[in-house]
């Protein structure tokens, strides 16, 4: 179980392989793998988005990751799990999230990972600051969970 | 006894203040060291609040030395995502 | 949208790396991706697998996994999909198969990666055989859609 | 007229054959070939049929050229994926 927070980029598939690379003692245990990962789109509501400033509360969002992973882990049969998050200056296309389950069964893994994201979405301490064409602004609502 | 608070975001843009610490009653409430803060100004509706990092309520109680932050709805993770 | 056939080991984080790098029109737009990759266990019902062979219906299997790409995007609002599929000798620990989908959205990624995995689980002609300690068996049912 | 008959995994095993080239009437149906090909046993429980690598019912009807095919139910994927 890792949780990072990042302030450069990150390249998930990189990650992926590392991370997955010192499982050594889940190797030919885990047969399913669910990852998702968010990145940075160009737009949103209608208008061109340049660059993005992702402001967190640092130490609250670890606990509070390492948190939901622990409560993953009591709701699905999981070998592992991951999540990382950028914070700070994002451009379009950067990896924004990354989280992932390993676990023996898909139906396992597919839940975790959707759990993680909604509710590191829903609860993590994460702020999104929008840097438009003309001016700035905070990004208020969520996405709805569905 | 003293408590840290905080603020992030917007809030912190709103109130004009990052962190500052302030010296307060013995029994006091989250939504007490709000107004202790910043005023009269009530605390906006969805904002979140944490004691020491785990979320609290506006009626939570505050001890010495504890680190109250007060910030609004939380958007992590990509807009689409 | 790509549906892949493999004779040799694949590495998924690799190849979601070359793909998405592939996907040039779509950067800065999917914001949600979601990946599911299945890989070889070294244990089933109980019994130490020491190697699998993979069998399929060659052309039907690009045939069947290209219809249930398709009927993924009608069915979601998807920028892309992926589907690689291990065949011939496996060991364990090798990624048997990999899907993924892009999307503006994560419930839509989130759907349709799940639905992609089901259906080639349930409809692609794959079949498994297993080299166990003592002699070999086909793998007859599949687990449940659970 | 000529149709294409395979069999794959443990039904190719059971049948004894992998692909085989028949001469069957003009009107048949898929079981009508598979009883044409492996005589009088029956066609095991389960036996996914495809004409033509489109999945088929026991009653399709066949025509000269198709590749007519008898599998087990299908095990894609990994175990627990």
């Amino acid at each position: 179980m890792a949780v990072e927070v990042r302030t450069t980029v990150f390249d998930p598939w990189q990650e992926l392989a590392r991370f997955q690379g010192e499982m050594a003692g889940n190797r030919g245990k885990y047969g399913a793998t669910c990852v998702f990962v968010g990145s940075m789109r160009d737009f949103n509501e209608g208008d061109t988005v340049r660059s993005m400033f992702l402001e967190h509360y640092p130490q609250m969002t670890e606990i509070h990751l390492e948190s939901i992973c622990r409560e993953a882990a009591r709701r699905w049969e999981l070998l592992d799990t991951l999540i990382i998050h950028r914070v700070g200056e994002i451009r379009p296309d950067d990896s924004i999230v990354l989280v992932a389950a390993w676990s023996a069964h898909r139906s396992e893994a597919f839940g975790a990972a959707r759990y993680l994201i909604e509710e590191l979405k829903s609860r993590a301490p994460f702020w999104k600051k929008e840097y438009l064409q003309e001016g700035t602004r905070w990004v208020e609502s969520n996405t709805p969970v569905s | 006894m003293a408590v840290t608070v905080r603020f992030f975001a917007s809030l912190r843009e709103q109130v004009g203040s990052g962190d500052l610490l302030l010296d307060v009653a013995d029994t006091t409430t989250v939504v007490q060291v709000w107004h202790q803060a910043v005023g009269d100004k009530p605390l906006p509706a969805n904002t979140l609040m944490a004691v020491n990092m785990e979320y609290a309520g506006e009626e939570t109680p505050v001890h010495d030395g504890d680190e109250v932050a007060f910030f609004p709805p939380v958007t992590g993770g990509s807009h689409g995502c």
